[in-house]
């Protein structure tokens, strides 16, 4: 029964002695997490004293030969890296994750707080014109929707979110978005906001237009940066 | 503390900026975060289990360390004298245990419910030590460091109600042009007042003196009207809120105050 | 014998050579190549049809169990990570941190244990009021949300912690934090401190006050509930 751990589950060539265990480890650990691949002479010198690193090296890529993962040299230094058998297995990895543009966030709480809403009261709310890709932007991700139109003048289309935002957003309903006032009462948020953002604030000027887009440029998002220019 | 934020970093959120506050140089009494934090460390002093403690003693105290921190005109946060005010009460209970036929406060149990308290707290930063000191990513083990996937360009966007909200109080910031109020503590505020109650108040089901919350303790020479107007400012907008309950017996007579229960008899809420 | 399992799983002596169980190499490389845990239900997706994706996870745990790098279950999914014994080899790869103050680690740490739980209730376990920012902080770093709203008087906003708080503390959900059945069973994370004593009268005690609420603190958020319980 002395199954020396890796000894037993991980093969290799006859001869080795068990000792060399710990700085297999350390090596597996180092190459693992490194975000590049590192040279032989850099792997020496943070692995313990007297650690044969070429020959380590040489075990460790065997021991993975015939693995999910290879211990690879590359031009660099050594990496792992999944089998090359296996690459098509590489391609299909999560959706990424990103966050939306300040502007994006803007006009989505616009949306969600005033719904239904046209599109000019939302560039009058924000001060600024809104570029048609962050409307589509909004709707193509599948938070916006078309409510109806404004019985107005021109029949402008209106604005508001769907099921899919109230999900993304673990709320019931759109009465259940927390209150600017309670934000600010727990601190989250600056108590500066509210009286400028009702509705029925017509005069809200749009102008000054170029400056604030021009600042707004500033802090989109390089995705949106690319979807307003298109 | 209404004042308004000018930079988002706030200074004494990180450890080594903690001395650094103005804030909490007034509400660090010798290091203590707070009433409950110092009632703890003298809790302990007293090397027994928490649930053993003597509350008369830790009462005594704790009044004794504030009488000294006030002989020594420090300037000591309100809620350190809230506490007090309200630690002196329960001593007042604890040694003359003679209910009358209208309150039915028990000392005893005033004083079991603090050393839950404690014990609650000093459960929390057991479990706060515990996670801090677990293997941690980035500290203690890591990641993949050069993962190797292929990103697909197919973005799930990813927003939390908070971009949300912060996004909409930036278009208000923005338009607003926002001024900044900077309030001076020289007076207690409503909404000081409000939250020391709410705080104070949260665990007491039996009807208490609102003179307790105004006692010595809390008025200084200074600072006697408005503590005097705000606590009862704020006792009647809870008890409209249902979040308080008030009685009073006879007029003039002392204003009781408990947290309402479903259980109990609905208090007349008159003033 | 235990291990009879994995043996058969890979080979012993390299002159053997079966083919390595292609299943189980596929799984390796996926979790090897995302720095991300992947959940079962992906990996399940991934994996050729018929594979037995809890077993093959089990055997890959297994396998790993000594190495250098182990797999491991985090938030609510499984990932590759550096051993933490060999920690003090990795200190290259360590990402500066500063250190949370007091305050916001005992904040962080009640969060987590009564999650949901509203600021005012934080406040009162605490015993003092919360520095504002605090809580903005902590959702900035991206531990702790918004979960939702407590059915109560004034419905206020509670606060929970996330999947990257618990992939940062290696958890795997909320249920797995240390010491939180005994906390659980001894009272110590109900929100209201119940008296200890008696009373003679038969009168509902103080802390009856919160059946309804009691009742939420279970029923109503249902995404945090779903985190720790699936």
């Amino acid at each position: 029964m002395a199954e020396q751990g890796i000894v037993h589950l991980f093969p290799k060539g006859a001869g080795e002695a068990p000792a060399v265990e710990p700085q297999l480890r350390a090596l597996e650990a180092i190459l693992f997490a490194s975000s590049e691949p590192v040279s032989e002479a850099e792997l020496q010198g943070r692995l313990p004293e007297g650690s044969n690193c070429s020959e380590l090296l040489g075990a460790l890529e065997q021991l993975y030969a015939d693995r999910g993962v290879n211990l690879t040299k590359v031009a660099k230094g050594w990496a792992f890296r999944t089998s090359p058998d296996l690459a098509h297995l590489m391609a299909r990895e999560v959706v990424e994750q990103r966050r939306l543009s300040r502007a994006a966030q803007e006009m989505l709480a616009i949306i969600a707080y005033h719904q239904p809403v046209t599109r000019t009261e939302i560039e009058e709310i924000r001060g600024v014109a809104t570029s048609r890709g962050t409307l589509d932007l909004l709707i193509e991700i599948g938070w916006v929707r078309i409510c109806g139109r404004r019985q107005a003048p021109g029949r402008p289309v209106t604005y508001g979110t769907n099921d899919a935002f109230l999900e993304h957003f673990s709320l019931d309903r759109v009465s259940d978005l927390p209150g600017i006032d309670e934000l600010a009462a727990s601190g989250l948020l600056e108590k500066t906001v509210a009286p400028v953002l009702q509705r029925d604030d017509d005069e809200t000027p749009a102008d000054d237009e170029g400056d604030d887009e021009k600042l707004d440029r500033i802090y989109l998002d390089t995705d949106i940066e690319a979807e307003a220019g298109g | 503390m209404m004042e308004s934020r000018n930079n988002k970093q706030q200074p004494d959120l990180w450890e080594e900026d903690v001395r650094q506050s103005p804030e909490m140089l007034v509400v660090d009494v010798d290091g203590f975060e707070g009433p409950l934090d110092l009632l703890l460390d003298l809790a302990r002093a007293q090397k027994v289990d928490l649930a053993k403690i003597s509350v008369l003693a830790l009462a005594e105290q704790y009044l004794l360390f504030i009488e000294r921190h006030r002989t020594l005109k420090l300037e000591l946060a309100g809620d350190y004298l809230v506490m007090a005010a309200w630690l002196a009460y329960l001593k007042s209970r604890l040694l003359l245990p003679e209910p009358t036929e209208d309150d039915d406060t028990i000392g005893e149990e005033l004083a079991a419910a603090l050393a839950v308290r404690l014990q609650r707290l000093e459960a929390m930063r057991k479990a706060s030590s515990l996670l801090m000191n677990r293997d941690r990513l980035g500290r203690d083990i890591f990641a993949r460091g050069e993962p190797e996937i292929r990103i697909e360009r197919k973005s799930a966007y990813q927003a939390t109600l908070y971009d949300l909200l912060s996004a909409y109080a930036r278009l208000g910031r923005r338009s607003a042009q926002s001024v900044v109020h900077v309030t001076k503590r020289a007076v207690w505020s409503l909404g000081e007042a409000r939250e020391a109650l709410l705080r104070m108040m949260g665990d007491v089901a039996e009807w208490t003196p609102m003179t307790v919350f105004l006692s010595p303790y809390l008025v200084t020479a200074q600072i006697r009207r408005t503590v005097m107007a705000s606590g009862f400012g704020a006792s009647l907008e809870l008890a409209r809120e249902g979040k308080l309950e008030l009685r009073q017996s006879w007029t003039f007579g002392p204003l009781m105050i408990r947290t309402p229960a479903s259980g109990h008899d609905r208090g007349a809420t008159n003033g």
